[in-house]
Parts: C-alpha cells; structure tokens; sequence
C-alpha cells in the first residue's frame, strides 16, 4: 500500500506511543501527589495522532505543536528525559527550565515548538514554509493543532496563504472533539472541519487518528505532495482525549459511555494488535517494559535535577528594565 | 455584608446585574455549562439560559468586535476573554473600533460593554499566559480600565462597569480569585470608577499600586515599618481614568514615590505614573519616583526564575529604601 | 419571481444607482482639481450591489460598510448632501466632519457605519446580529464587504459564530475583483469565494452583481431567512469597479479590455434597459436629470458649509490628555 | 551622496541588502506589481521574482507569525503593513511569539525580520489611518523600534534593520515619503540602530522628538530663537533601544526638557520618555519634563479639526515657553 509504514516503522510508533503514554500516566500520577506546577495538558488516548504524524518527518523538516504536545515532542525525536526535566522547570530541561511543557523546542530536531495561543501554530508553520520556498530547501513543514484552533482567524489567513503560494506545509487537524471543554458542536457549525479545505482547493482527507498505520498513510500522501511542490494538503484525525484538559480541568462534561468506547479503541492497543503477528506478542511487551523503564528513569534523574538559577538573559538586557 | 472569595464576588455582581437588567448578556470560552475556567460564571448558564450565557469557539479577536456593536445596538455585552496575554487579539476592536465611534460618529452610539479578562504571574502558567498588559489598554483612548484588589470592589467596580456608558476593560488577577473578604450583599452596592482607595496611610513615602502588587505593597509596607518607615499604600483601582488628585495628595504629605505595576517597564504602566507624577507633583517630591515592575524579559516557566522576576514586597521594600535614603 | 422588486422598488434602485454615479463624477472631478482631502474611493460601477442589496433593509435593520461605501450609504437611505459634507469635513456633515467618507454613519438609518479596516465590518455586523438575538427582536443585520475582506482571519471567525448561533445577519461579498491594486487571483486560490460558506453550512449563492434586480432577489431570500431564525447566509456579487482603487491609485493593472467589458454591463444601463418597457424611457430620462440635479446641488451647498470647530470631545475629556 | 526621497532611499536599502544576501525577501500588500502604496519596493519586484517579492492577501495578523518563523528559519523576512493602525493585528505575534522565543528557547533560535509600516497624522485618512502607536510596539521586550527621520537614516538604518540579528519594527510616516535629502550611495553605509541624533544645538532646554515631530521641533526652535530661547533638539531615531546616555547628557547642560511623539499621551511613549528622564535627571532637572503628544482621542478626519489635535511646532514652542519660564 502507497506509504504504508514498515514493520520496523509501526514498532517504533508502538514504543514512542508507549513513552508518552507513561509520561502522560506519571504527569497525572505527580500533579495528584501535588508534585507538578501550572497547568498541564494530557493527550492520553490521541497518542497515535502525533506520533505517526511526525513519524513520516525528516530532521530537517520543521513541526510546530500545541499546548498539548506531548506525543509531538516524542514523535519529532526527543528524549523523554528533557522534556520531563522541562516540565519540572529543572535546568537541565530541553529549554533550561524556562519554556514549561507548553513551549518546548529543540532546534535541532525541527521541533519549533510548542505553542499556548491557540492557532498560532498554524501560520508559524506556514512561514517555515515560506522560508523554505523562498530558499528553495526540500524540506516541508508540518503544523499540528486542535479542532478549537480550527475556529481562529489565523488559521484562516495562513491556510488560503498557503494554498496561495503552494507552500510545503501540512496540515494535521487532531480532532479530538473539545476545545477546552465544549464540545467541537459548540464552536463550530460543521462536523468535520476538513469540508474547509476546498475553500482553499487545497486536498484533504479524513482519518481514524486512534489507527497510527492510517495516521501514517493519509500524513505521507500530503508531505509527499508537499515536499514535491504540490502545496499545502489537510489530514483531519478523528481521535478523543480521555482526561481532562488539563491537570486543572474538573471534568464533568465527558461522558462514562464516550470515554468508555474511546478506551476500547485505545490506539496503543490497535498497534499492538496489528503487530502482534508481524513481531510476536512477546516482543512488543518487551518494547512496552523497556519504554515504561525509561520513562521512569527519566523521572527519577529529571526530578532530583537542579533548578536553573537566574540571568537577566542578554537579548533583553540592552533595554531599559527593573532588575 | 457576607465573606466571600474574590470569584464568588464576581459571580454575584453578574448575577445581580443580569437580574436586573435583561440586555446584560455574557459570552466567552467555556463560560457557560463548565462556569469558567476561573468559576466566575458558574451558575449563570442554568440561571439565565443559554441565550444570555453563551460558550464560544476559540474567537477573541472577532467576539471582542462583536462586544463592541452588541454594544451600540440595545445590549450590554460582558466579554470573557481567558487571559490577558489574548488581548492582543482584542486590540483592534478596542483601538480600532471601540475607541473612535463616540467621538467621530458624534455621539450617535454608545458601547457599554464590559470585557473581562485576568493577568499576571506566579502560577507558573509560562511566557504565553502569565502577561500584565495594562498599559497596551490603558493607552486606548474612550475606554476605561479598572483592576479592583479586594473582593468588595470585584463586585462593586463589576457592577458598575457593567452600568457603564463607555466600554470598560475589567483587569482581575489569577492569583486573586481565591482570596477572601467581606462583600456587601445590598444589590445597589457599587464601587465607582474612577476613585483610588487608601489601604493604609503612612508618612514618609507613597506606594502606588495595582491589582495584585497592593498586596505585596502591604507587605511591604510592613516590613518598611520595621525599618522605620512609614508607607502609604494607595491601591490605584482604576488604571483609566487615573485618579490624580489622589495621588497628587498623598505626595504632597510624603514627598517620596514608588509606582508598582507587574507589566514590563519600558512604556509600561508603571512609566505613565511616574510620568503623572512628574507632571503634578514635581515641586512636592524630594526624589525620583521609582518604578517597580516586570523587567523587561518574558515571564520564564521555572518557579524560581518566574519568582525573580516578579515584582514582590521584597523588591517594593527595596525600592523603597532607595527612594528615601 | 418569489421576492423580486416591484417596478417601483427596481425604479427606486435606478434613481439611487445614478445619484451614486454621479457622486463619484463629481468627487473624481473635485479630486482632479484638488479639492478633495485623503483617499477617496470610488465605487463607478458596482453600485447596483450597495444599492439593491441595502433596499431589501428596513430602516431598523442595521448595515455595517466599507472604506467604499457610497453606494451602501445613499442604498441605506443617507441624503447624498450630508455624505457630501462629510467628505468634504464640513460641520454639516453626517458626522459633523469627524469622520470622512470612510467611516460615515447614520444610526437612525441603521447604518453604523463604514469601515476602513478591511473585514472589521464582518464581525461589526455579526455583533448586531447577536445583539438582536438576545434581544429577540426582528431585525436583521447585513455587513457588505469586499473580496480582499474574505481573506481576514475576522471573516472566518465572525461566519463561523454567525452560523453556530443561527444569528440574523446577511454577508454580501462585493467581488470587485481586486483588493487593493491585486487581483482576487493573487489573493485567494479559489475563483468563488462562497464555495467557504459550506465550511460553515451556511447557504450561499453567486449573482450578476451589476444586475440590481438580481442583486435584490437573492438578497431578499437571505433576510427572509435571517429574519425568520434560520441563520445567516452569504451573496457573492460578482462586479468590476472601473475607476482605480482610491484618488491616489496611479492605475496601471486593470487592463482595458476588462474596463471596456464591464463598461458595456453598466448597472445603471441594465437597469434602464429593464425599466424602460415598465415606465417608458421619458420617466428615467427625468429622474437621470433630477437626481444629477440632486446631486450638483449638494456639492454646491456642502462645498460652501462651515467646517467644524475643534472641542475636547466630552468622552475622552475625563482622561489625561495634551489639550 | 545623491539627493533622494525617503522613500527612495528606503527603495535602495532594500534593493542593495536584496542584492547582497539571498535570504533576504519582501512581502506585504500591493508591494509588489504595484510597487507599493507609498512606492517604496517599486521595481524590486521586476528585479527579484515573484518569490522574492510578494503580493499578499489582507492577512495581517498571519503574515507577522509568518515573519517570526521565516526569520527563525533562515530568512530575513521584510514585511510591510500598509499603515501602523494595522498594527493590533500584528501584536499578538509580536508579544507573545516573537518577544519570547529568543528566552524561552535558550537561545536556541534567532528572529532577524523587519516590520515596516507608516503611521502619523496629517493626510486626511480619519481616525483609523493617522495613528502612531508608538508606545504599544516599544512597550515590547525583545524587539528593537526605529524610526528614522531623514532620508540617509532611512536608508542606512534600514539596512542596519535588515542586517540585525534581532526583530525591528520599523516606523515611517506617510508625510515623510516625499522629503528629501543627501544620502550616501555607498553600500557598506549603515546606520547604527540605538543612536540618538543631535539635529540643533542648544543650550536653553532640550527637545527630543520622534519620527516626523523633529521636523516640527527643529521649526519651533527657530521660532524660540527669536524668543530669545536656544534649543537643543534631539532625533531619538532609536525608539528601543533608546539611547539614555544622549538625553542624560543633554539635560545636564540645558537643565530643561520638553518630549515630542505624535501618539497619545496616556500610556504613550512619551510617558516612558518623561520617565526615563526622571529616573536618570532628576537632579539635573529645573522643571517637570513637558510633554507633547496627540491629545487622548481619536484623530478627526475634517482638516481644521486634525490640525487642532497634531503636535506641531507652535504646541512645542508653547510647551518650551511654559518649562523655561
Ligand atoms: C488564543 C487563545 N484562546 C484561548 C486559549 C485557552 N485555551 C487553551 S487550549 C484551549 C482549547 C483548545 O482546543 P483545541 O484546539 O481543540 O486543542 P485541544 O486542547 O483539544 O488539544 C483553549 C480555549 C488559548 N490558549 N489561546
Ligand atoms: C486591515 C487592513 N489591511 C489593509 C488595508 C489597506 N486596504 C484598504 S482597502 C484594501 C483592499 C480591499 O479590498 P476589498 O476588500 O476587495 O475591497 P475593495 O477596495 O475592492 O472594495 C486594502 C488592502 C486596510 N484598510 N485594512
Ligand atoms: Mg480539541
Ligand atoms: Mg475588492
């Protein structure tokens, strides 16, 4: 099948889903014993969607993520281990301490970055895109956001600009069904969001995000269009988180019976269970130990890292300031 | 009188005014059936239904201009937006918009709308949610901006922003929501835009605050009175219009100024005080006003690196000690 | 025809149409002998979509403009001696010269008002319309904007909300074809730009824009809609101005051709030809001269009004100022 | 030297850095084709493709996002916004994106892009095409504002701007296009951004100005010399960084200073000018720094009414007249 992932493709995603869903665990597990600071978002249950999204990326290629980020972050290639160190504000975090587990960047992994104003990833993606074009580089862009986000102006303005100038940007949409806590009914009139792309006669596509193999295909149809110089194309993946919104969220608008039949098309599982023929059962709990043992490790040495101690940082300092 | 946390202050100055008033409507994200992400709201959708208490897509910049012809058409519009650091999604409706039509259109129409926000630092909430952009709104001409402390004047100031003939942008703080004091529950109690409140008189310097820095002005002014100091602390209340003769007042008893704002220095509001204050009360000071704000930097994630940052009793008092040296 | 203007609405159009025409004449030649102060911007022959979709209004409905609204102000019932004024920033002005013709409102005629932020008036309009829901009244709103105006992010954000809430307001695109000096072609990818309104299952329906009794129809089914509950829709009126983008435009990027073309499809030529079996060439012929009449008078009068004098505006006077 | 219009001048900044390093590109509304409203990129386009020099669609608020991350991504990005009022649109990548990232990120990225735009009063375009919002775009950490006056500044400052490793916004005025002056043809000429410029020497008071008000402040310091009065006038150019040390040293000898933006006064850049000048003179001072700004409203459209709100060299004489005596 036309960009299907490999074996070996599939198993990595299988592992990266696995790490997030072990931070994801841990995060909830510390923000009870009150051991985390600030908001924080869990993506539990829509793993599939960033990991298989980035899974199709290359270095070089640059992914602009969410408040939400999480599977992003470890599907571009970051170690768990700084971006847990991140999100305890530790000096040793991929930005020292000073982003939070909203903004994480690393550079060099084309991870730039997350972002907390809903949608304002969507154009920034657009403008590596521009740069890209401008440059001429065959590398592609990739911007991943919310079905809230779909609702901005931004996300307006950026998509007609970069069907426009067929820029190398991908669109990936991780429907997950809520904003904040309305529910995707309550923002906007059409169910599916991807109807919109024609306004832009830019293509798209509807995918069961919570099937990473799906997720894959559908993301390295358009990034293959993309990279080509075909422009822009839209991947909308139908998914659902099954927390709150965030660590602060007192719930009460999910429904036991949603969250139940979300759960029972858990995407870890629906890997798990593609793959068990290919590489054996055994082999994927084997993957699954080592993942849930490195995530742990890297909360044990993230946790009992230092705090960064302050400086007024030099970017700033020319100017007029209190300090 | 009844004690109450701040929110709860202002849940109740909503639900009075939207009793008395059927124009009175509220919309924002996620206001209604969950009662706002800081439970402002809570209540108000199964009070008053979902016409008058509406959830909204992720929309700030369109629902703010909304907010603004809602407003000269018969209603009177609360806007909720989230958090302050969104407002520049706003800026165009209030610069733009709000603030030209009394004016150029001659007293046609009238905008009493109430756009509701929070700010601030020390939830550890990051660069993109941590923001004091009060002097982004202070600078907009025709449009008031008030920032109450106390959870008397959340309800009283709300109230009577929400009556208001002008659009009113409505400053609340993060860190404020959860504390306490004691409400007057008379439905004609209001606070008026406009006046500076007191909170503690002192004669040597005059500490001029806003929103959450009034605390930690207090504190400070405790610590001050250990060094043998005494500090007036004077919560400004309402950032526009500013209340000179207030300030004017008080310098002309203590000589000595400090000016506390937890937005950035540069072109913050902190610098509009001191500059006031230049103006009014240069003969009457013995020392340059000093200003204690955010530096000049975004607001870093880690606790330790956001606390630096902040302005604080500890940098309060330390200013002060330079001022009246 | 299910809501076609009668012969004394369609007659009523035709007079506006030339009472516009004629403003612009009379503002083109003023400029040319530097007369006149600022942008102007003229609407020659795009006046039947102002004109024909404001007569479907009535006057508790309210209109929301643009920075080239002369057809809008005049279609919603403005004297054209009051506009004239303004623009020439005499106190007898609509706005007693405070606001130019940009910004000219009348809230008694329900026009408040232009606009000169491209798309401001989109969601200017669907705040009306919000504001007459919670109200439960039976106006409608209708926001006349531009093809450059569809590509602000306000649009989208304001179609979205306007849709969802089912609010009484009416989109009319005035497809003139060029933003400012660039062509629709350079500013969106997509020829028809109702093809959005699906995104936001909102109906839509493309018109000959320079057919008044077309504009009218297709108007008309929307406010009926509107006003009955049913929820917004969007008109797409294709059209062509035939002057340059303002006073200041140097020209240069309409071809002749395309002048020479929609020249040949005057509105007011339309609907002369349509009219002139109904009430006979004699009767249009007369109201042409009394409605140039009309308007050589007001130029007279406003051009020999006072201008305003200056005062500390009561509103803004409370607050720190330089005055 | 030749003699040149500013916007000639700013024509050939952007044709020599064009021509000196790939990654720089254009992109804004009409600048293309058409050459721009106020012809600043005309033939650049001819010269530099389509890909180079872009039209775009009226997207403000997109294409400053875009900018940002361009500029992080091996770019330098130039964009125009056709008018300063557009600005709001632009903040929100401004402040909570562009301001940021080089912090929060460790230094892990750079934002070398220029915002161009044009503000100011004067033309007859109403009260939403005449603002300067000064203030709002230097109240900014993290980003640098320029705004030259003259036509060699023009140029070699915005080459200083295009070559800054740095976010620069950089304001023109629309009745500054058609000056003219001398402007070094030179390639390698640039002028450095955070330098204020002496444009008079004097002895009595200083004046420092912005944008298009030195102008106004050097017709009223002629005026002041047939009122027997010497004044010092000051281009700050730089709005931010703002050269501290130049106005510090000239206050120390004229003892007097009077502060010149054509924004709104409350919360305005010259409130941060004021204050700037009390926290480094204050002892230096014999009066309060006056201030000279638009009055806090919307600018009018009718000309007599426009004429009335403008700073302009009889206001700044009047205000000189009132801090000197
Ligand atoms: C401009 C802006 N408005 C509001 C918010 C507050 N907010 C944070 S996340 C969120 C909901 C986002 O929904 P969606 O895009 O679907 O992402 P999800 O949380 O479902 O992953 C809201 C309203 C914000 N961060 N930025
Ligand atoms: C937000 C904003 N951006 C840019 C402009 C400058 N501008 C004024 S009109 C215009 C073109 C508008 O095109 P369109 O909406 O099609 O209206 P038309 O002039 O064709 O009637 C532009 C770019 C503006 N006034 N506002
Ligand atoms: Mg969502
Ligand atoms: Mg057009």
């Amino acid at each position: 099948m036309k960009n299907a992932p490999s074996i070996e493709e599939h198993v990595e995603m299988y592992r990266k889903m696995i790490v997030v869903r072990r931070l994801e665990e841990g995060l909830g597990r510390l923000h009870k014993e009150g051991k985390t600071r600030g908001p924080i978002h869990r993506c539990d249950g829509q793993e599939a969607v960033g990991v298989a999204a980035t899974a199709v990326l290359r270095d070089g290629d640059k992914l602009t993520s969410t408040h939400r980020g999480h599977a992003h972050y470890i599907g571009k290639g970051l170690d768990v281990y700084p971006v847990i160190a991140e999100i305890f504000g530790r000096a040793t975090g991929s930005c020292a301490g000073r982003a939070g587990h909203m903004l994480i960047a690393d550079a060099e992994k084309g991870l730039i970055g997350g972002n907390a104003i809903v949608g304002a990833g969507i154009p920034a993606a657009t403008g590596m895109a521009l740069s890209m074009q401008v440059l001429g580089r065959k590398d592609v862009a990739m911007c991943i956001f919310g079905d809230g986000a779909a609702q901005t102006g931004i996300c307006h303005e950026a998509m007609n600009m970069a069907a426009l100038w067929k820029l190398p940007v991908v669109f990936v949409l991780e429907h997950n069904q809520f904003g904040l806590t309305v529910p995707s009914s309550v923002q906007s009139p059409v169910a599916d969001l991807s109807i919109r792309a024609a306004g832009y006669n830019m293509p798209a596509e509807i995918v069961d995000g919570n099937d990473a193999v799906a997720v894959y295909r559908a993301v390295a149809n358009m990034v293959d269009r993309a990279r080509q110089g075909l422009g822009p194309g839209l991947i909308e993946a139908k998914t659902y988180r099954w927390e709150g919104f965030s660590t602060s969220d007192m719930g009460g608008y999910q429904t036991p019976e949603d969250i139940a039949a979300w759960k029972a098309r858990d995407p870890i599982r629906i890997s798990y269970d593609a793959l068990k023929n290919e590489v054996g059962a055994a082999a994927l709990d084997e993957i699954e130990r080592e993942a849930g043992a490195e995530v742990a490790a890297a909360f044990a040495k993230a946790l009992s890292d230092p705090f960064p101690a302050f400086a007024v940082p030099s970017a700033y300092a020319a100017y007029s300031g209190a300090l | 009188m009844a004690m109450m946390r701040y929110a709860e202050a202002l849940n109740a100055a909503l639900r009075e005014e939207m009793q008395a008033d059927a124009s009175v409507f509220l919309f924002g994200e996620d206001i209604g059936r969950y009662g706002g992400v800081f439970k402002v709201t809570k209540g108000l959708m199964e009070e008053f239904g979902e016409l008058r208490v509406r959830d909204t897509p992720i929309s700030e910049q369109a629902m703010t201009a909304m907010a603004v012809t809602a407003a000269m058409t018969g209603t009177r519009p609360v806007l909720e937006i989230m958090y302050a650091d969104f407002v520049p999604l706003s800026l165009d409706a209030l610069i733009n918009q709000a603030s030209i039509y009394e004016y150029i259109w001659n007293g046609q129409v009238r905008m009493p709308f109430v756009l509701r926000t929070q700010g601030g630092g020390g939830a550890g909430a990051g660069a993109q949610h941590s923001k004091s952009l009060d002097s982004m709104l202070a600078h907009v001409p025709g449009i008031k901006v008030v920032a109450p402390v106390t959870p008397a004047d959340a309800k009283g100031m709300l109230k009577s922003a929400i009556r208001d003939s002008q659009p009113v942008v409505f400053l609340e703080h993060k860190l404020l929501y959860n504390t306490r004091g004691e409400v007057p529950e008379d439905a004609d109690f209001t606070v008026p835009l406009g006046k500076a409140a007191t909170r503690r008189e002192g004669r040597d310097v005059s500490i001029f605050a806003t929103s959450r820095m009034v605390l930690e002005a207090l504190k400070a002014a405790d610590a001050l009175e250990k060094d043998g100091i005494s500090a007036e602390v004077i919560d400004l209340r309402s950032l526009r219009p500013l209340d000179v003769e207030s300030i004017a007042t008080s310098i002309a008893r203590t000589n000595h100024a400090v000016v506390v704002n937890e937005g950035w220095n540069f072109c913050g509001y902190a610098a509009e005080l001191s500059a006031t204050i230049m103006d009014r009360c240069f003969d009457d000071l013995d020392a340059p006003v000093a200003r204690v704000t955010l530096p000049d930097m975004p607001v870093p994630y880690s606790e330790p690196l956001e606390m630096a940052v902040l302005p604080d009793a500890g940098k309060i008092r330390d200013a002060v000690l330079r001022v009246v040296k």
